[in-house]
């Protein structure tokens, strides 16, 4: 089976992506072990990624202030939902996205109401089921692979309370 | 692949395949769904939807124990805007699911007048008798039925909507198992530029948690002499579109009693009416508002408790919206409020049309102005009877329905004219007019030659009153 | 008290008090605020609204060397609705504020007709001229203002709305300066179970940033002998309620030319209808979409570039809205065709019933049938003129728009009947035309009695045509 499309979840959990994650483990990755054992045993203490990391730049102030008055202020930080969390994506949408921001920031090109890009956007939802596997797994399973509930169309505030 | 047959053991109790009808067996794999599929008989009004549960005293055949209100009674116009008509005498207030098989069987509509097995296609789960009528061709089943009496056909049936219907037994995925959903889809992405349209492979799941629901609620007609069931939407689905299409076909669905008008009947186009409203452009479906998720225990299942969301804001509106639930509710009767009122006085004008066209029959005015005005009392009649049978009042899309009785009251000072010889016919009526002549000619004519065998009386894609009424 | 002091010091580079008119002084202190705000010269179009820049050559005392839009010639039958008013010779596309005093005084509707300096209220700083007449007491500068021709009255200011007309100048806090707004508001508050309410004490900083603007985009009227500005709102500011107002007064704007209606005027009911909205029902407020926030460096700032929200859909809307520009603009288009369309169709009918009018005149129709179809020609005509004169064209309130072309739709309806003898006369407008009809008849007595003194034409609260004409 080909790796779901645009679902790093999908891939992590498909038959390669969990032979990759055991391949690790087996040569003795220990970055792996300790954040695999950090993101899915004990959510909150990887609340240690600080926030304040983002809000170095001004313009995510918004989207701080907004994230504080949510319902997850206090139970997610901006990686949590904002970064991928399988090894290779993580740095690779880390580079990219550094990249993205200095340029729109260096160049001021970008929307004062930023708009999330549909590849974030992608990222974001497969951080939702990270969490929240277990109480959607029924109402995914009656769908095709490629056609999953798409989380924010209803909850589009949880993470930035307007 | 290895992920879906975990959750399959998971799930699976028994063994489930196209031939399990039964909603109770789905239900042992599926015992959440099943019991809030099974709350569909429950009956509570909203301001305006929603239904009351009537006494009813069991008579003949006719079993039951409530029956939901008489719309006939709380608005007696309606009686003159269907004079001749099946409907005229018997409309009720629609309910939950569960009812629909008995609230067909008992109709006057169908006790009193000739109806074709088509009915069934939207009251009873029809999945399994499509494909065993076809010998697993649903489209060849489905004709098959269209052809039946609807004694005959009602006898193949024994569930309301089950979860056959809607659900793939193997996969539960969402499908279509009505073909005149299947045709009219086509039509409808054809018109949109999407040719050769095939909903069960091309449609995403978004789009499938409207369209199951479109099998049934939309407006409809019965095509032809094979009454096929069919629905408008050759040129689209908003109702001007819908209009053009039966004006461009020629179909007439009766003749008004008083004013001898080829009419049209609208029926449910909740459908349609979603589509024009801002939901729909937001993607907001229709199992969204009325199969809200529900948290049980540690799983979201869609509540298949379907019913009116103003009983449910707090699941329904409320993940969207941040208003407070009587703001919400205030909301939606603000809109139903300013929809009925527009609606009542169209329905004032279109009740003095009527009037002025009996009154001047009766006066012997000139044929051609009775015939103009006569055009324009279908057209009137027609979009007041679509926001009247859309079972929303008007909050699928509020300012369209308006729109609608806006042009509805225009048709009718255009009708008033026309009897004045002060406005021309509408244009667009010729062809439905011409047909409708023909066919009475020729139905005279039939009747003239004598009663050859006991054939139907009407040719048309219509139900007439039998004798017995 | 701390906070204010540190906030002064802060930005304090003049001093500012109820002396300084000038925005340009102003700016000193809030540079930011003060640039936006003269952007206000820019035009620029969208779909419905927005205004283009129509090149003028200045001739005598209009200087302008742009003009907007002709509305006249791009809809022709705004000149027959208005047959005999001063609106029928011009009437433009609105532009940004920076014009507001230029075109007022340019306008063939000051230029050719008698107009009162009541007008300047809305078209020119007036904070201080108000309390430089009434000696301190605004009233009392209000009622002498009302009480001069606009040519003497115009001399004596210098700038549009200026930031004294918004702002408090030793706070900064929005104030409400025209005297005219804090009856009306007082009368509706009232008429809401709110007794003398003071605006500037009672009204929330949410409700100022709506109600600052209320000032002037509402429908009104010139009441009585003294041609007090007054809004219509003591039984609610729907556009039923302030009809019902008009035809409890009795109060006539002027007699249509074809018809001899005495007729009513709408004007921008922005407010009005902004009030029938969901955004009002939100809280949503104008200047959230007309003067959101935005980021200047690291300091947020209301955009005082009063314009079209459709040229700055990322700060207007984006804040609340997760869709995308392009998905937004087609929202409001889809709103405003749909209002147009039904718009259209409804002013159709109205030209159909002033023809019908004029016909039955000439053709020596019998008065109490002329009569009858002259109130429903008031009415549908002010029905009509509200939806026209407001500058959203229906976005403010979709479903209430639409549904008052409906009502308007119905009046013609029975305007036209009632020429034919088959409808009564709209009970309500009794009392206005009796009114009517006393005044013309006192102004034919005095006409009969000599020209006494070069008295004004007309002793009616509204203009009427000079024959310089
Ligand atoms: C260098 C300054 C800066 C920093 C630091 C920064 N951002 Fe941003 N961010 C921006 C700018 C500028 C944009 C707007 C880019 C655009 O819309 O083109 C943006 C846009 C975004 C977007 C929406 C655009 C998209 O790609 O979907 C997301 C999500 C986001 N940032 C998340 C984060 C997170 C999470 C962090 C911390 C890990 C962060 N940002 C740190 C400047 C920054
Ligand atoms: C619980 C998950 C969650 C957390 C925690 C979270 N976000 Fe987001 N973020 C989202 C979602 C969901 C969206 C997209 C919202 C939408 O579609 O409008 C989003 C959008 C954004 C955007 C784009 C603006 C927009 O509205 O589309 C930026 C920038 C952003 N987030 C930055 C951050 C920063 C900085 C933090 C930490 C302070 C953070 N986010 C924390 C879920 C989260
Ligand atoms: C790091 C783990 C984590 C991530 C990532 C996460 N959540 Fe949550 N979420 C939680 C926890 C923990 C709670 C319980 C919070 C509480 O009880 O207040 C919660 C609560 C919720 C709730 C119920 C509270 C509410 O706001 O109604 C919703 C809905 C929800 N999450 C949706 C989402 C969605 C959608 C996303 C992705 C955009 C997401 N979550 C991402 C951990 C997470
Ligand atoms: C069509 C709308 C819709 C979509 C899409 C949706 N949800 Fe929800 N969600 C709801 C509703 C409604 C509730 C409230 C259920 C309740 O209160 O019983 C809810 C509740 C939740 C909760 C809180 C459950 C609790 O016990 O309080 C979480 C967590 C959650 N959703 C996560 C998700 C995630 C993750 C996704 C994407 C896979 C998702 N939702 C997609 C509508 C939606
Ligand atoms: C945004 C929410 C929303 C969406 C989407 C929606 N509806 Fe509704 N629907 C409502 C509301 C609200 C009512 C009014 C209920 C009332 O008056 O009690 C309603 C009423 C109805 C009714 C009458 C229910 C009753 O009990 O009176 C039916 C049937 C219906 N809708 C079917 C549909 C169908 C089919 C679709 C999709 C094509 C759909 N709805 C989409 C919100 C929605
Ligand atoms: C097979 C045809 C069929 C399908 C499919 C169908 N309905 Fe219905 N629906 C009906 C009929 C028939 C009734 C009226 C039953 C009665 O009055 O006895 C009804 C009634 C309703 C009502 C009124 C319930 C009440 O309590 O008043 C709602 C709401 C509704 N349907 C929504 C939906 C939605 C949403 C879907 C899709 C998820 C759907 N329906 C699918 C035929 C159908
Ligand atoms: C295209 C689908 C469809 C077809 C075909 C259809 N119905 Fe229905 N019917 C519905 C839906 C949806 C409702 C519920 C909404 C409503 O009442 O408007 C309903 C409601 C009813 C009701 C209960 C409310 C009322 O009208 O009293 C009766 C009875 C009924 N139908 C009889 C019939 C008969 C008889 C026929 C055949 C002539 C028929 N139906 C054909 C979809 C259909
Ligand atoms: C009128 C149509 C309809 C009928 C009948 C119906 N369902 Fe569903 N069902 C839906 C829709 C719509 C969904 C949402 C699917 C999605 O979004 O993927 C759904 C989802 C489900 C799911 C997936 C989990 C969830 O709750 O979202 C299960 C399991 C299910 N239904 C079981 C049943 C069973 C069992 C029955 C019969 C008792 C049944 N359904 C009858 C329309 C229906
Ligand atoms: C899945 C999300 C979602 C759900 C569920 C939902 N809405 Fe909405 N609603 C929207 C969106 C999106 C809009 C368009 C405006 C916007 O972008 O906020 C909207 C607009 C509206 C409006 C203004 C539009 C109009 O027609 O006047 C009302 C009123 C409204 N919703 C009421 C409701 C009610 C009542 C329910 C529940 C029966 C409901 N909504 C369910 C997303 C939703
Ligand atoms: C939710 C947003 C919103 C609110 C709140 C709102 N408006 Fe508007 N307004 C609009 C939109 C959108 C248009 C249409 C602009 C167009 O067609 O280009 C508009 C048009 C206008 C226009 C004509 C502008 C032009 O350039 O054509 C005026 C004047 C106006 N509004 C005044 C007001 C006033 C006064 C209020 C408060 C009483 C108000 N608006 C509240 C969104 C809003
Ligand atoms: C003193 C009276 C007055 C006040 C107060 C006022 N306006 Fe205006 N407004 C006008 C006049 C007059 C015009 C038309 C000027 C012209 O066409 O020359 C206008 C024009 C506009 C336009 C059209 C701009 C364009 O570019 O087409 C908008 C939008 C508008 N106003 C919104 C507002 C809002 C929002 C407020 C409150 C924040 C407000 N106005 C306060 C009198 C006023
Ligand atoms: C209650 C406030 C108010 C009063 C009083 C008022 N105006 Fe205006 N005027 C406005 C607003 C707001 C606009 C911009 C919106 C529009 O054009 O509809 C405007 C626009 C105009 C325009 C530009 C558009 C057009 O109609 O050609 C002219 C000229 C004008 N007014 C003249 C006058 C004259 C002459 C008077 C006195 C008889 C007057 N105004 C009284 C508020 C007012
Ligand atoms: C037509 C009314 C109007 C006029 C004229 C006006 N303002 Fe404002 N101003 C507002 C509104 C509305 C706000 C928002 C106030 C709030 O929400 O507290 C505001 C806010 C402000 C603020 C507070 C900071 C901010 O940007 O929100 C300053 C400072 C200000 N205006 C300065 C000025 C200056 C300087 C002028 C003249 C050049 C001016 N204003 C003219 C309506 C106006
Ligand atoms: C301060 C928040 C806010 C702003 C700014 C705002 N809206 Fe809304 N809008 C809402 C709310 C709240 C609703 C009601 C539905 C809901 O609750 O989502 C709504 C509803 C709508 C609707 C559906 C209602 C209808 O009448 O059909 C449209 C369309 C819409 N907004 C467009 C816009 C546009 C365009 C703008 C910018 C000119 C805008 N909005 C600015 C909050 C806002
Ligand atoms: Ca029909
Ligand atoms: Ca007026």
């Amino acid at each position: 089976m080909a790796a779901p499309q645009g679902s790093r979840l999908g891939w992590l959990l498909s038959p390669r992506g969990l032979f990759s994650v055991f391949l690790s483990l087996g040569i003795g990755t220990l970055v792996g072990v300790v954040l695999f054992t950090m993101v899915y045993a004990n959510g909150a203490s990887y609340l240690s990624s600080d926030p304040k990391a983002c809000v170095n730049c001004h313009v995510m102030n918004t989207e701080y202030n907004a994230w504080v008055k949510s319902s997850h202020g206090k139970v997610a930080t901006c990686n949590d939902c904002h970064t991928p969390h399988d090894l290779v994506g993580k740095y690779l949408t880390k580079a990219e996205h550094g990249w993205n921001h200095s340029l729109a920031f260096t160049t001021g090109n970008f929307p004062q109401n930023i708009q999330i890009k549909e590849r974030s956007l992608a990222t974001v939802e497969e951080n939702c089921l990270r969490c929240h596997q277990q109480l959607v797994e029924g109402i995914q399973h009656s769908r095709p692979t490629n056609q999953k509930v798409s989380c924010v169309q209803c909850h589009a505030d949880v993470g930035h309370m307007r | 692949q290895h992920k879906q047959e975990a959750q399959d053991t998971n799930f699976a109790v028994v063994q489930l395949d196209e031939t399990v009808v039964d909603p109770a067996v789905w239900g042992k794999n599926f015992p959440l769904q099943y019991d809030m599929y099974k709350r569909t008989t429950d009956q509570q009004r909203t301001k305006f939807g929603g239904s009351e549960a009537v006494p009813h005293v069991p008579e003949g055949a006719d079993a039951r124990s409530t029956v939901a209100g008489q719309k006939l009674e709380k608005d007696p116009r309606l009686v003159q805007m269907w004079a001749g008509y099946a409907f005229a005498t018997d409309y009720r207030e629609k309910r939950g699911h569960a009812y629909m098989l008995v609230d067909q069987r008992d109709t006057k509509r169908v006790n009193e007048f000739k109806q074709p097995g088509t009915c069934l296609n939207c009251h009873a789960s029809m999945a399994k008798v499509y494909k065993d009528l076809g010998n697993g061709d649903a489209k060849a089943g489905f004709d098959k039925i269209n052809h039946m009496t609807y004694q005959e056909a009602t006898k193949l049936v024994d569930h309301p909507v089950a979860c056959i219907d809607c659900h793939d037994p193997k996969t539960m995925q969402l499908r279509i198992t009505r073909p005149a959903f299947q045709e009219g889809i086509k039509a409808l992405k054809a018109s949109q530029g999407v040719p050769n349209f095939d909903v069960n492979t091309q449609a995403t799941t978004q789009e499938m948690r409207s369209f199951v629901c479109a099998q049934c609620h939309v407006e409809y007609y019965f095509k032809g002499k094979d009454k096929t069931l069919t629905f408008p939407w050759a040129k689209g689905v908003n109702l001007d579109n819908e209009f053009a299409y039966y004006q461009e076909v020629g179909f007439t669905d009766w003749e008004h009693k008083t004013t001898g008008t080829p009419m049209l009947k609208a029926q449910h186009p909740e459908f349609e009416m979603w589509n024009q409203g801002v939901h729909a452009k937001a993607g907001v479906t229709c199992a969204d508002c009325h199969m809200p998720y529900t948290a049980v225990g540690a799983q979201k299942v869609s509540d298949h408790w379907v019913r009116s969301p103003m009983l449910n804001v707090n699941k329904s509106c409320q993940v969207c919206h941040h208003a407070s639930e009587d703001e919400l509710k205030s909301r939606v009767e603000t809109i139903q409020t300013r929809v009925a009122t527009s609606r009542s006085q169209a329905f004032d004008g279109l009740t003095a049309l009527i009037k002025d066209i009996e009154d001047a029959k009766k006066a012997g005015a000139p044929q051609d102005r009775i015939v103009a005005a006569q055009t324009w009392h279908r057209k009137a009649s027609f979009y007041i009877d679509y926001v009247i049978s859309e079972n929303s009042t008007g909050f699928h899309a509020p300012e369209e329905s308006i729109r609608y009785m806006q042009t509805a009251t225009d048709a009718v000072r255009k009708g008033q004219l026309a009897l004045l010889g002060k406005e021309k016919a509408d244009p667009t009526a010729a062809k439905a007019f011409q047909m409708w002549k023909e066919k009475k000619a020729a139905d005279a004519k039939a009747a003239a030659a004598g009663p050859k065998a006991p054939a139907t009386p009407a040719a048309t894609a219509t139900p007439t009153p039998t004798p017995s009424r």
